[in-house]
């Protein structure tokens, strides 16, 4: 080859980079937008940072935080939850009819229509459930949360387990007219109005889907949107940018004071604090316990309490020690948790005495937070009472050394966690032994799911509004139990506040407390650690930034700029 | 040439096949479960997703159905993400990372070149110190280390330079640089060690003898024969760089394939997993091609028919 | 000559490389020739025609590709037992070219030397080793000091009198001694070439000594092959070649000489080779004739009798 | 004679890791124009590194010219500056070197490297140095030229690539042509063809040409006068008639003897014992006394001064001062003198 | 000079023995020896040799100087920053204790945490003592490149040297394998084999290795290749020597440079990688350190606590430019190319 080829490729490859470098600049024509949105800094548009990019924009087939986060701003169910955390209407046209014995909802729809000019109608919402049961879809939230709960739901999954025909007709879901939805219950379930506003309850415009097909939610131009505010510029679950801009035909738009919402994805904590300094972003994501303290006292640091519990999970199935409750109460009184959520997260958790968080659930005849009953008191921190319960739990398994595996996420915290759980049990328990299993989540899940772990660091948060969220997990057999947990008063209090006691919430709530303590103070089947709490850094030119506990995490219906 | 190539081709196409089917197995042993809300999920819905996915298949099947799918350029669908084609993550994802490294490489590669020629020249004085010490600070001190540092100083502090995102070409620069200062140093380490080899030879002296001036003699004479064994060394450098770093990703915020890389592999997302595999060994098995090919253009003594030194 | 007791038949000699692909070399194409006892033969000829691969072929560093060596009438080539290449390896010996690279240069002088003792057992002790050891040194002139010393402290000739030492060591019949001076400069080739001289009155080696500087080749050779391009074109007692050269490249090879005589170099005439001047035909059979008792060229039956003629002039 | 070139008391040395190596020593030799000297030695006695020294190609980091003058035209190239220096390397001065595959880029094509010097220094256009360095290779005995102008190096044989290496000294018509063992890695034949072409060469373009080389058949093919070096010193200088027929220093004794020539006949050749000194530590006397068996005690103690043999042949040896005694050379030398002396009658 | 006077005796001729001239003046160097005098003209490979030399005598005697385990918590000792006995008192040096808010006050953390200890590096969020576990971390980092290279080495050596030696087809094949090898991103592997082994030290090593030998196999095979056709080699075998032998005698001892070369390279590149990939989070299990996890950890709090970050990051840079200089030192002696 000559050498004045060698010069070409040179020079080539010079012009593709920059070619490169002016398409990764100038992305769909951002870079216009941005100037022109430099210009217009005071008008209506915050920006906010994330941490990952959104996976999935069907609702039938979301399943995390950004993909809800998203949908309940461009989209809306029957119901959605307002800056109190309140359950306000949606789409729903006021309060549902109830039958007496409560299996029956109808709902009425109200006048509001898509962002494509369609009406929302009965169908919408019909033709989407049954979209998210329909084994083809393959939808992980569907069945989870239409199990036991909406009747038929069981039948169609047992149905699809066994590679039987489905017949989705079989669902409890009925468009009585147009604007008339009926919906039949497996059983009473009092928070029902919550449990609707889930984006997997969220209507789906039937003609435009079967239209996309295989494209449907695949980018912003294959959605319609029925929210206060449409997706744009949304390129897909890869795309790292998007932004939210008003809904004018949203039929509540004039509560709607944001023209527009930028996100972008920056995942780590700190830069996304360093973006917030920069005045790059109003709004970070979530703030990990490494960045918190730096703005120790800063007003615009918003914290609030996540309805998110951090517990050990103590796996009996072939594990000897740990099926002796002394040795579970042992290791769940042996570890110092405020010194751990002062010193070690430090970022506004609060120490975990109980099996459902604070600050969560407030019964709707009293008014009275659920944790009033039990107070903050199961199974604390107290390092005489630990010992005493090891000795006698190592003198019934006659042995004087316990080995145990402990896992847990791959994350800093979960990391950290980890060595201060096992340097706190391995001075205070005589002869315990840790070893610490750090791995990825989906490792971890699937090791939970195989009962293959000893200890195991889990966080759960609520799928609806209701105690039962986490109530309901340690009843034998259950699919979240997983560490062969069992015991029948347990069970039978449980059974009886989803059944008998279902439409009296006082009593209700007094079986679910008593359910509690049980888990806690007599079986100590699990070690609850601490109750997670939410800090991010809100620019002070923003008004009502709302925050929910349940499914999505943020409202940008009643924001705005000061 | 033709028949080199296409030799070298059905080579790279049996390297490729095998990395495939060594991958395929080896993400069959990794642990973990590629539905990220299995611990929401009961068993019954376990097996359905299972199912739909064809995961239930015995692993010869699967790794037979990936391997006809592949063939005809089905790279399959992600777990992770709704109903979006490997394909599509790729190429989003490795834009980016190909915009960053390629940056990167021509840089650190230029500057390099400058630095190392220049110490060559001027050996055992304090540019050829000066230029030793950017080289093994270079190839020393970590990226993250040095990215990081950057991020803070000349982002948060000073105030210089947009500190993370991915949004125009001012963007670009800080995770340039911190990913240009391993193949700047190794540049201008290799040239300067060539350029003092070369320099020595028979030919240089030649061209002295002829009275051809310094700047000829460098970079007309000795820089061309130096970069022969730099290419070597560059070559699958720029594939590291132009496949992602992690970490600069990471820091930077950069929605690049590295970082996504790492993510289908702590989520098990199998499709995603195999497809950037293969992407990054298609590249690593073309870039080397390509650099042989290069051989070539730099020294007419090795015209594809001979192979390397 | 010393005597007409062959010592090494070479038979039809093949060494070809890359047996089959498109870039084969015959670097030793079909030679035929004797080794007489005692005598020392020269192979001359221009880089890359075959001699050193010749010369590498006969002592099995390469298999060949064809041909069989017969030493004492028994085939070297071939499959051996350990023991008979053992056996082998002790009656012939090499020397090689590059003083530098024949040297291991992690070893010391003596255990070089002894490398050869060593494998085959020749010392009883190691005081009997390393008297040995230096009785070697000494034959070639070096001494006891030098015996703990490696290679890159010697200066060329004294490191390719060290590759010699080595030879000797296993008390070998024939020497390959594959251009031993051509990396010497002039002083000390006269050294190393009446040393090995010496050696071969005093220890009866038969030398095949290979090289491209004709005069030294002359004055060392009983008899004289010329190789060019993988075939032995001519081969003659040395005298007889030198003064009645036949086959053309010879003739041209001689010419181009120089020699350290300004009044001979005034008056040289060059003569110059071109292959195409045999001219030969398909059914031409090209092979070693013996012109004259003792004189072999490379020729046609055509030029077998012009030559003769010629000779006979 | 008019002396084109002139080289008085040059030393030179080299930093190694082990020490100070005095590779030159005091050298002193003229060029005149129009003629071949040849400066034969082994390696390591300093004939290279006072061709280089004359070309300023000497390693800057680790030589140094200690002391001395090389005068050409007047000026002393051993204070020019490296600027100045290029200005005269390749136009008046040039250079050959030993071996052809190692001194051509590899990456360049041929005719560029030709057409290098032409353009530096003659301010030709392109195109009439390309007219330029196709006649010049055409000189030189290559075929097609224009064709070969297009070639890489790789694409020549060895003889070949000498010749381009000659075309690209001769580009610009030199004054002085330095040529460092030319034709040391080539085979006999190619060898003679080279030397006829330098010859032929040298008269078409009226150059002076220092021939270096250890190769006495060579010398004597090439030389008019002949500097004969030992230790980083000339030791003898003379014409070739006198060097060869009728030495005097006991070095070149041993050089000539050891070389057979053709009817050297089976006696034992005559070689010089020992081996080269070594120049980290020189010897206090003479450098060669060590290997000498006419050695004196003076030789251990003194260097010996250049002694004038005739107006044009000198040697350094005290076996020349008057009061030395006489020694006879070696038979080979006495051979030769004897032929010397018949050839001079026979003139 | 000729008119110069000299006495006759001068002239009498001396019996030289030739054989004088044959001595060596040159004191007896072995090539170690020799090699050793080339390094030791190198000052930056020195003074890395005795940099290196100290943090390996620290990574194995640091961790029990101050008295803290390494994986022993104080949580309210934590977050404290360097504080050293008298240097606390010279106010330029970042050893009194004292910490920057973000608005710019400084305070004493041990005043403000009623501490009267002193933790000479500080200690992390746990309240472990940094500097114990830095010189733990720097132990485990050396532990794993070392062993990591020597791995390498062994498979790279053997596999290099039986493809270079055998030759013909077992080459070839040798060489394809190598050749796949080369064309698998070492990245992806050496993340996949960590998440298939499970992280911790011995997977970290053998992930690193995976790839890793390959170059010295590659390396070593080309040396072999070159060496095999050497003289000294074939004079070996024209005595009769085995090829066994041969490998032993003459190959490995000429090998031992390039391999010593290539392994003083391959360190640095172990301790990176595994500090690699701690960064992102595929490091040892807690509570191990190395310097990767250290450098991870304090990276989180850099903002806050430079001073977690920096310390481990200054180890590794100077481990990293050590080894960087030392093997270039090395190259420059060992390798005969350079030689003068």
């Amino acid at each position: 080859m000559k050498k004045s080829k060698y010069l070409l490729l040179l020079s080539l490859s010079l012009v593709v980079s920059m070619f490169l470098a002016a398409c990764g600049g100038g992305d769909k024509g951002k870079d216009d937008d941005k100037a022109a949105d430099k210009g217009g800094k005071s008008a209506q548009e915050i920006r906010m940072l994330e941490s990952t990019a959104i996976p999935a924009m069907d609702s039938v087939k979301a399943s995390d935080t950004v993909s809800f986060t998203t949908m309940n701003n461009v989209m809306e169910g029957l119901y959605r939850l307002d800056p109190n955390q309140e359950v306000v209407p949606g789409m729903a046209d006021g309060e549902p009819t109830v039958s007496d014995d409560g299996l029956t909802y109808t709902f009425k729809i109200r006048d509001a229509k898509w962002s494509n000019g369609d009406p929302v109608t009965a169908n919408d919402f019909v033709y989407a459930w049954k979209k998210a049961m329909d084994p083809a879809t393959a939808s992980e939230y569907g069945p989870y949360m239409m199990e036991g709960k909406i009747k038929g739901a069981a039948e169609i999954i047992a149905a699809a387990a066994e590679k039987k025909d489905v017949d989705l007709n079989t669902l409890g879901v009925k468009a009585l007219d147009e604007k008339t939805l009926e919906v039949a219950l497996e059983k009473p379930i009092p928070y029902i109005k919550s449990l609707m506003a889930f984006p997997t309850f969220y209507p789906q415009n039937q003609k435009f889907v079967e239209e996309q097909g295989d494209k449907y939610a695949q980018k912003a131009e294959n959605l319609i949107f029925n929210g206060p505010f449409v997706l744009s510029d949304w390129d897909g679950s890869t795309d790292s940018e998007w932004s939210y801009i008003k809904n004018k035909d949203y039929w509540d738009a004039d509560t709607v004071k944001l023209e527009k919402v930028q996100w972008n994805v920056l995942k780590d904590p700190q830069a996304q604090a360093n973006a917030f300094e920069t005045g790059e972003v109003d709004i970070t994501g979530k703030l990990s316990s490494d960045v918190v303290p730096q703005y120790e006292g800063d007003e615009r640091l918003v914290k609030w309490l996540e309805p998110t519990l951090a517990w050990l999970k103590m796996n009996q199935k072939d594990n000897k020690a740990l099926q002796n409750p002394d040795i579970r109460k042992a290791i769940a009184q042996a570890i110092n948790k405020q010194d751990y959520v002062d010193g070690v997260l430090n970022n506004g958790s609060i120490v975990a005495n109980y099996a459902v968080p604070n600050e969560f659930v407030k019964n709707e005849e009293t008014g009275k937070d659920f944790r009033d009953i039990n107070g903050n008191k199961l199974l604390p921190y107290n390092v005489d009472a630990a010992k005493k319960a090891w000795k006698k739990g190592l003198a019934a398994l006659g042995t004087d050394t316990v080995e145990l595996r402990y896992l847990t996420d791959d994350t800093e915290t979960a990391k950290k966690t980890a060595e201060y759980i096992k340097s706190q049990l391995e001075t205070n328990l005589k002869g315990i032994k840790i070893s610490v299993e750090s791995v990825p989540f989906s490792v971890r899940i699937d090791r939970q799911n195989k009962q293959d772990y000893d200890l195991q660091l889990a966080l759960w948060g609520p799928d609806y509004l209701d105690p039962m969220t986490f109530s309901d997990l340690w009843v034998t057999g259950s699919g979240n139990n997983k560490m062969s947990y069992s015991n029948p008063k347990y069970d039978k209090l449980i059974k009886d506040a989803q059944t008998t006691l279902a439409q009296s919430p006082v009593e209700r709530y007094k079986a679910l407390a008593e359910a509690e303590r049980i888990l806690l103070e007599e079986d100590a089947a699990i070690a609850p650690i601490y109750q997670r709490s939410s800090n991010v850094l809100v620019s002070e030119k923003v008004k009502n930034f709302t925050y929910h506990l349940v499914g999505p995490e943020y409202s940008f219906k009643w924001t705005s700029v000061k | 040439m033709a028949k080199y190539v296409t030799q070298r081709i059905i080579y790279m196409i049996i390297t490729l096949f095998l990395i495939a089917s060594f991958t395929f197995f080896l993400m069959k042993i990794i642990p973990g479960t590629p539905f990220t809300k299995a611990d929401k999920l009961s068993e019954t819905q376990l097996a359905i997703m299972k199912e739909k996915y064809g995961l239930d298949d015995p692993v010869p099947v699967q790794y037979a159905n990936y391997m006809m799918n592949l063939v005809k350029g089905d790279l399959g669908v992600s777990f992770q993400f709704d109903n979006v084609g490997v394909t599509e993550i790729i190429v989003k994802s490795f834009g980016p990372s190909a915009q960053l490294g390629f940056q990167a490489i021509i840089f650190g590669t230029i500057f390099g070149i400058i630095l190392g020629v220049l110490a060559a020249l001027k050996q055992n004085t304090w540019v050829d110190y000066g230029s030793t010490f950017i080289a093994v600070l270079g190839k020393s001190i970590p990226s993250f280390v040095f990215a990081g540092l950057m991020q803070y100083y000349l982002g948060v502090k000073l105030g210089w330079f947009p500190v993370a995102f991915w949004r125009g070409p001012e963007y670009t620069i800080l995770p340039t640089i911190a990913l240009a200062m391993f193949p700047l140093a190794t540049a201008a380490r290799f040239v300067r060690t060539e350029m003092i080899e070369v320099l020595e030879s028979d030919y240089i002296v030649l061209a002295k003898a002829k009275g051809a001036s310094w700047f000829d003699i460098a970079f007309k004479h000795a820089l061309r024969n130096a970069l022969i064994p730099v290419v070597t060394v560059l070559g699958p450098l720029v594939v590291s760089l132009m496949t992602g770093s992690l970490v600069i990703e990471k820091i930077f915020g950069i929605p690049g394939i590295g970082e996504q890389f790492v993510k289908s592999i702590q989520v098990n997302d199998y499709p995603v997993i195999m497809g950037t595999t293969l992407l990054f060994a298609a590249l690593f098995v073309v870039v080397i091609l390509i650099v042989d090919l290069l051989y070539g253009v730099i020294d007419p003594r090795i015209r594809l028919a001979g192979g390397k030194k | 000559m010393a005597s007409t007791e062959k010592l090494l038949e070479i038979k039809n000699l093949k060494q070809y490389f890359n047996v089959g692909k498109a870039n084969e070399v015959r670097a030793v194409d079909d030679i035929s020739f004797d080794i007489f006892k005692g005598e020392t033969l020269g192979l001359v000829g221009e880089s890359g025609c075959g001699k050193s691969t010749t010369g590498r072929t006969i002592i099995r560093l390469y298999d060949a590709t064809g041909g069989e060596v017969l030493y004492n009438g028994v085939n070297v080539h071939g499959k051996k037992s350990k023991a008979e290449l053992k056996e082998f390896n002790r009656k012939m010996q090499m020397i090689f070219q590059d003083p530098q690279a024949s040297l291991n240069p992690r070893m010391k002088v003596s255990d070089i030397i002894a490398e050869g003792i060593d494998i085959h057992g020749l010392a009883s002790s190691k005081e009997d080793r390393m008297n040995r050891v230096i009785e070697l040194l000494e034959t070639v002139g070096l001494n006891k000091e030098h015996a703990n010393r490696y290679p890159h402290e010697f200066s060329g000739g004294q490191r390719q009198r060290i590759g010699i030492a080595r030879a000797l060591a296993v008390e070998p019949e024939f020497i390959i001694a594959d251009e031993p001076i051509s990396a010497l400069d002039v002083s000390i080739q006269a050294q190393v070439v009446n040393l090995m001289k010496k050696l071969q009155k005093e220890k009866g080696l038969t030398y095949l000594f290979i090289a491209h500087d004709l005069s030294m080749v002359k004055y060392i050779s009983d008899r004289i092959g010329v190789m060019y391009f993988g075939k032995l074109v001519e081969l003659a007692p040395a005298d007889d070649l030198y003064n009645n050269p036949i086959h053309p490249y010879t003739q041209s090879l001689l010419s181009a000489i120089p020699l350290p005589d300004p009044n001979y170099e005034r008056n040289r005439k060059r003569k110059t080779y071109n292959p195409k001047v045999h001219n030969y035909s398909s059914d031409d059979e090209v092979k070693l004739r013996e012109i004259k008792p003792g004189h072999f060229v490379q020729c046609s039956q055509k030029e077998f009798e012009q030559y003769k003629a010629q000779y006979a002039k | 004679m008019e002396k084109i070139l002139e080289v008085k008391d040059l030393h030179i040395s080299f930093h190694t890791f082990s020490g100070e190596v005095q590779a030159i020593r005091g050298v002193n030799f003229d060029l005149h124009k129009g003629e071949t000297l040849a400066i034969v030695g082994e390696s390591g006695s300093g004939k290279s590194v006072t061709s280089k020294a004359i070309m300023h190609l000497l390693p800057e980091s680790n030589s140094e010219i200690k002391q001395g003058q090389i005068l050409f035209e007047g000026k002393d190239l051993a204070k020019l500056s490296d600027k100045a220096m290029q200005k005269i390397r390749g136009k008046d001065i040039s250079m050959i070197f030993q071996d052809p595959m190692t001194s051509l880029n590899p990456t360049m094509k041929v005719g560029r490297q030709i057409i290098e010097p032409i353009m530096k220094h003659q301010k030709l256009s392109k195109g009439a140095a390309k007219k330029r360095a196709i006649e010049i290779l055409d000189l030189v005995g290559i075929p097609n030229p224009e064709v070969r102008f297009e070639q890489y190096p790789h694409q020549f044989s060895g003889g070949m690539r000498q010749r381009v290496v000659i075309a690209i000294a001769l580009a610009c018509n030199p004054k002085v042509l330095i040529a460092d063992e030319p034709t040391t890695a080539l085979d006999v034949t190619i060898q003679a063809q080279i030397l006829e072409l330098m010859k032929a060469l040298q008269k078409k373009i009226d150059t002076s040409i220092i021939f270096i080389t250890h190769d006495l058949g060579v010398v004597a093919n090439v030389a008019d006068r002949v500097a004969v070096m030992y230790g980083g010193k000339i030791v003898e200088v003379g014409t070739v008639d006198e060097v060869f027929y009728n030495p005097q220093h006991p070095y070149t004794w041993g050089l000539i003897s050891s070389m057979p020539t053709l009817d050297t006949e089976d006696e034992e050749l005559y070689a010089i014992p020992g081996t080269p000194p070594d120049l980290l530590h020189p010897p206090k006397g003479d450098a060669f006394a060590p290997r000498n068996r006419y050695a004196m005690k003076i030789d251990l103690e003194k260097q010996p001064p250049m002694f004038k043999v005739s107006d044009t042949h000198y040697a350094a040896t005290w076996l020349l001062h008057p009061e030395a005694p006489k020694v006879e050379p070696p038979e080979a030398v006495q051979k030769r003198k004897r032929q010397f002396l018949g050839l001079k009658e026979g003139n | 000079m000729e008119n110069e006077k000299i006495p006759q005796e001068m002239f009498s001729p001396v019996e030289m023995d030739a054989t004088k001239s044959e001595q060596i003046s040159k004191p007896s160097l072995n090539y170690w020896q020799d090699a050793w005098l080339r390094v030791r003209k190198n000052k930056g490979a020195i003074v890395s040799i005795i940099i290196l030399a100290i943090l390996i005598i620290m990574a194995i005697v640091g961790p029990n100087i101050t008295g803290h385990g390494y994986a022993d918590q104080n949580l309210k000792h934590n977050n404290l920053p360097p504080r050293i006995p008298v240097l606390e008192n010279i106010s330029w040096l970042p050893f009194d204790g004292e910490l920057t808010r973000k608005n710019g006050d400084t305070y004493n953390a041990y005043k403000v945490k009623h501490v009267d200890e002193y933790y000479w590096l500080g200690t992390d969020s746990l309240g472990r003592d940094i500097f114990t576990r830095l010189w733990k971390g720097t132990q485990v980092s050396l532990y794993i490149a070392f062993l990591a290279a020597a791995i390498d080495m062994i498979i790279g050596v053997l596999y290099g040297a039986i493809s270079g030696f055998v030759g013909g087809r077992t080459d070839n094949f040798m060489q394809r394998i190598t050749e796949i090898l080369i064309g698998i991103p070492n990245l992806v592997v050496v993340i996949l084999m960590i998440i298939v082994l499970k992280p911790g030290i011995l997977s970290i090593t053998i992930a690193l290795t995976i790839t890793g030998w390959v170059g010295m196999a590659r390396v070593v095979r080309a040396q072999v290749l070159k060496l095999k056709s050497q003289e000294y080699v074939l004079a070996a075998r024209t005595l009769g020597l085995s090829n066994g032998k041969i490998i032993g005698k003459h190959l490995v001892p000429n090998l031992a440079g390039v391999i010593i070369i290539n392994t003083m390279f391959t360190i640095p590149n172990a301790i990176f990688f595994e500090a690699f990939l701690s960064f992102i989070g595929l490091g040892l299990q807690p509570p191990h350190a190395s310097l990767g996890t250290l450098i991870d950890d304090g990276f989180k709090v850099l903002q806050l606590y430079p001073y977690q970050m920096i310390i481990p990051a200054i180890v590794i840079s100077l481990i990293m430019i050590c080894f960087n200089m030392v093997a270039d030192g090395l190259r420059d002696a060992l390798d005969p190319k350079m030689r003068d």
